[in-house]
């Protein structure tokens, strides 16, 4: 038996961003501090000593300019990876994106298009407060043009990262800080993960648990503690928030008859309403079935721990949701905390 | 050269003036921001681009267009929203672009295409070639955060960028001094590190000259330059009728500008033959460039979810 | 009998301002040439001549910084309208707006509000495309910490104004083009539309519509339509987006068994995916019901004009999609055009 | 005089010094940004200020926040997370608020406190009060548009604000030379019509009497003033810790600032027994602060969802 490599998610963006600026040179990447010896959680570590800093850049403060010149860029022909190490910051680019990027394309009549790619971190750890810890994929899911993914596994990141690369169109790519140290399987070869389509992380027949981000991490967990009491969960990653792939999801739930939705980010008006929308959608007329969304609590994010810790959906929280949609609202059972080595164990300052 | 020049000025005069006329009988459902009056900026500052060089600009943007070489009867089609338009008619006359021609576009939304400019330079210059990007935008466009940010790094990175503020005084009915605090708007530049010239009295000659050497200059690495260019909206800020009427400017204001019109001033260097055959000729071109577009096509209802991503 | 008191919205916007600049000397009114002839479509007009220009003011191009400046007004104590021709252009704004005036209150620990009402105008109107027409507001509901509201009525824009200055908190106030020239009932003295409540225009038993901004004009047309074969709709205008009166719509539903939410913006991560999913959770285990979203094509806004018409949900459409899920989805039906005569009546430049 | 500002600089000192000893143990579980080598910046301009004047900074806000007086035990018990933090516990160490001394807030977004205080000035100019709004930001701040569009409207409307830019040559572990291609930062201020001074060397008793002058032409209706003041970030970007071996910048780098303490410069100037006094004095004080938070409450779960929106 072949021994499988085994790389962090962290480690997977690095190869993915190293082999596509082998491959093609007009992928460059840029961002603040990203050639400094941190570089951006050790994913542009050592590029700048391989490809010169024409193609590997610090850049000023200045998300919306920075953007637009990415953009620019892109107009041209070349292929900007723009990164920010907290998605936060995104909200000063919005204009760039949705109203430059995400449009241009269908603006002009096909004329011009924008392949960007635009990393951003969700930074939950160690108390970084409402201004640091947002996940705001759901702004991006709602506006046409752009694609939003979201992946989980060291193995999705490294074939989302190198697909959204090449995909002619922009990509918002969010990465939650808590995803940056899994480990897993990464293939060294370069390979892309199919634009739209969700993956099942686990098989199971009596609920269906979508999980956004890093949310699906927990979930996992929550599965675990579930087969202690004799529910069989599956769960559902979506890596790609936009396009969504809903028939994944309606598929399993006509079976399961029960939707749990994690995300990581608030749920009105948000990813979760969407999931629960579109499946219904799918399967009004064929099967009734519970669901329930947990997200952040609707609320900026407190610094301190006791009240960060109840803000998070945890597997425990996930675990007991799922035990009760599926056995009924009467019915509560919640396991035992689960640890979260993840979260245990990340120490800041940052 | 003053043929061309001539040219140039009086077909786009002519094409806005023919769109203020068709404009009441709602061929063009859209808004429309003329820049007559203001036509020898673009047409003096494209004089002095090779037609590789690229522009962007904003939603007033026929000038522009036309002056960079976009194609007319593709921008008359866009107006009235056919098929046949340079962007199919999804964009309008804000939008208009024609990559063919280098002109890369225009935004209506102030400023936004100016960072956009500078990352063009900025892929450019990385992957050596010498093209050099005119980026062109309004005073109003100056107090966006985003025309500084745009500045530093083009500075920074010494980006072929030749930065052209067309000044007219007013964004929409507010004037400068309801907006701005600080002295000269090329002092902003110049805090940028970017070699900036004001230019008053609007002479497309001394635009020539003068953004020409700056061309020479950008072209042979020495980087960004900026230029603010004093001149004057002869219509109301969208729409194609005069607004001296309704309180916020009066028509001696004016007054010097409508008498240096730089369309007849160019055009009186030419003999009276030449001039006429031009206009002749451009006439016709824009005769035809209108009929097109009206007997153009419609989109077909498909367009209306096409385009939304490039697939290859 | 005594006649009604009739005024257009933009005059009801207008009552509401100088009413409540009358009242409270906190209150001023700041924007982008609200002090011109056209005086921000009429809301502003005269206001400079009335309270000077420390109270009523032009401002430079600046959203982002004038955003922050009207929040560090607020922070003082004084209570800024802050005013946008088109909504699109908070877009260049959404730092301030999410992680200043959002989370200000929140993040300090209620030390200090931000009082702060944001008015910006959805432009749907004669080829304004797509950098000129967007309906953001289903952006602002996915934050905590921000109001939102749309109202549709003269009557509502007055009491919901006024209410939206009084706010301690900040409010997104979103007027759609057209909408302004809507005429209807105004009383004269000062009164407030009460935060989070919907408004039932219309009575049915058989479907319950739901129209947000203009949209909700052209569902009480669609249910006009309706009635003549033999379909009676209720029609809810939610009014408040944020906090939502999910109550009110859910009731409904749970009579009529049937939902159509028409939303003046997308639908995918949107308002209408959140009120769909919002009744559900009111609903499960008690009703089953149909449901249906409708909105703005996935696209951004094409000029032309056969594009853009397509691209809006009109009456007759909305009549017909009421039809099919009120007599099930083999059954068509489709009224002729029916006239929106703001649409048809209006003409640029802008 | 000078032993306020002794007391001043050497409570923020060894508050901070505190922290970095206390931040291993994770009793402190948030980000902290250490203000050690720049307090006289925050020292010497809140001595030019009065108590109903405020300040507005940024997440590197501890010396800010305790040279206007700020509430000691309020700070550090909002760092160990705690309820009678001041703001409950929500807001660590990046957000500190004390409004009862004038500090009012700051944010984790760079440069996203400049308009709130120029708005803030605003305010109190119209409403007719002679407040004058202290806003102090990082080199790096002045690179985003919004501090131009900040500085605009203060310019524009001669608002009463002291900009206090920080500049500790990094962003994070980024040069001046990797983000700015301007010439002095100053110039930028002054090309939006605001008077600037760059003030080198880190002397507290310039800082206050240069900046003290200003105060008062701001307060007399002269306007916005901006000042640069040239400054050294002793320990890493965000941590207890130093970082000179990590690799952006070397210890020979930071000597001449060590060697410029102002802490002991300024404490050299008492007698020795005064200095002990104070010094006595503020370790109790601190003593006292970390002992009540140690003690202090965790907020209740129900503060969740508390303070989302204030209702009267
Ligand atoms: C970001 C943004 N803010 C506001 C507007 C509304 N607006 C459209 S044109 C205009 C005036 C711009 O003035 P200027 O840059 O001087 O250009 P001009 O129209 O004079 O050519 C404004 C404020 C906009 N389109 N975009
Ligand atoms: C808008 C924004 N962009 C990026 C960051 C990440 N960041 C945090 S601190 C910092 C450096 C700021 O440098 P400067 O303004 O010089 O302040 P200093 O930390 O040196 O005091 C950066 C880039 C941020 N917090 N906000
Ligand atoms: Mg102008
Ligand atoms: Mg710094």
């Amino acid at each position: 038996m072949q021994t499988q490599r085994t790389r962090s998610y962290s480690q997977a963006l690095h190869e993915a961003i190293e082999q596509e600026m082998t491959r093609d040179s007009n992928v460059f990447v840029m961002g603040q501090g990203i050639d400094d010896f941190k570089g951006m959680y050790g994913t542009t570590k050592g590029l700048v000593e391989r490809f010169g800093p024409n193609r590997v850049f610090d850049t000023p403060l200045a998300e919306e300019g920075m953007t637009g010149i990415a953009i620019g860029a892109a107009m041209a022909g070349m292929r900007p990876i723009h990164t920010h190490i907290r998605m936060d910051f995104m909200l000063l680019a919005m204009n760039q994106i949705v109203n430059i990027a995400a449009k241009s394309h269908y603006m002009y009549g096909g004329a011009i298009s924008v392949p960007i790619v635009i990393r951003s971190v969700i930074g939950r750890s160690w108390g970084q407060g409402a201004q640091h810890s947002q996940g705001l994929h759901s702004l991006f899911m709602h506006i046409p043009g752009l694609r939003v993914v979201a992946p989980t596994t060291p193995y999705d990141a490294k074939g989302c990262l190198i697909a959204s690369i090449r995909d002619d169109n922009p990509v918002m790519f969010v990465e939650h800080r808590m995803v940056h140290f899994q480990t897993g399987h990464v293939p060294e070869e370069s390979y892309t993960v199919p634009t739209g389509q969700a993956r099942v992380l686990a098989k199971g027949d009596d609920v269906t648990i979508v999980g956004i981000s890093h949310a699906v991490v927990e979930c996992m967990r929550a599965k675990v503690c579930l087969e202690q009491v004799g529910i069989h969960a599956e769960v559902i990653d979506p890596v790609w928030l936009s396009p969504l792939d809903v028939d994944t999801i309606a598929n399993s739930v006509e079976r399961t008859g029960a939707l749990l939705v994690v995300d990581s980010g608030w749920t009105f008006t948000g990813a979760s309403a969407e999931i629960v929308a579109a499946v219904g959608e799918r399967l009004q007329g064929k099967k009734v079935f519970k669901f329930q969304r947990m997200g952040f609590a609707p609320v900026p994010c407190p610094t301190t721990k006791n009240l960060e810790k109840q803000y998070y959906p945890d597997a425990a929280g996930i675990a007991s949701s799922a035990f009760s949609l599926v056995r009924g609202s009467k019915e509560h059972w919640k396991p035992e905390i689960v640890d979260a080595p993840e979260i245990l164990e990340f120490k800041g300052p940052f | 050269m003053i043929d061309r020049l001539f040219r140039s000025l009086f077909l786009i005069r002519r094409v806005e003036e023919e769109i203020a006329r068709v404009y009441p009988s709602d061929k063009i459902m859209s808004p429309v921001h003329l820049s007559i009056g203001q036509e020898a900026i673009s047409v003096g500052v494209c004089a002095t681009l090779r037609p590789e060089d690229v522009v962007f600009g904003t939603y007033r943007c026929h000038a522009l267009y036309l002056a960079k070489g976009g194609n007319l009867k593709a921008m008359i089609a866009e107006l009235y929203g056919k098929f046949a338009g340079c962007a199919k008619g999804k964009a309008g006359s804000m939008h208009l672009i024609d990559t063919s021609a280098g002109v890369m576009g225009a935004s209506a939304v102030v400023s936004s295409t100016i960072p956009t400019s500078v990352g063009y330079a900025f892929a450019e210059k990385t992957r050596g070639k010498d093209t050099v990007v005119a980026c062109f935008f309004g005073d109003g466009a100056t107090e966006e955060g985003v025309f500084h940010e745009a500045l530093n790094f083009a500075s920074l990175k010494k980006l072929p960028v030749v930065f052209i503020c067309e000044n007219n005084y007013y964004a929409i009915h507010s004037t400068e001094s309801a907006r701005r605090g600080g002295p000269e708007i090329t002092a902003m530049a110049q805090a940028h590190g970017i070699p900036a010239i004001k230019l008053e009295g609007m002479n497309i000659e001394e635009i020539i000259q003068s953004v020409g050497k700056a061309v020479e200059e950008i072209r042979n690495g020495g980087g960004p330059r900026f230029f603010e260019i004093m001149c004057y909206r002869w219509k109301e800020h969208v729409g194609p009728n005069d607004d001296f009427g309704v309180g916020y400017r009066k028509k001696e204001e004016a007054e010097p500008w409508l008498a240096n019109d730089q369309v007849q001033v160019v055009g009186n260097k030419l003999s009276e033959e030449d001039r006429r055959r031009i206009e002749i000729a451009v006439e016709a071109e824009i005769a035809e460039a209108f009929a097109f577009a009206e007997s153009a096509e419609l989109p077909p209802d498909s367009e209306l979810l096409s385009d939304i991503f490039r697939t290859h």
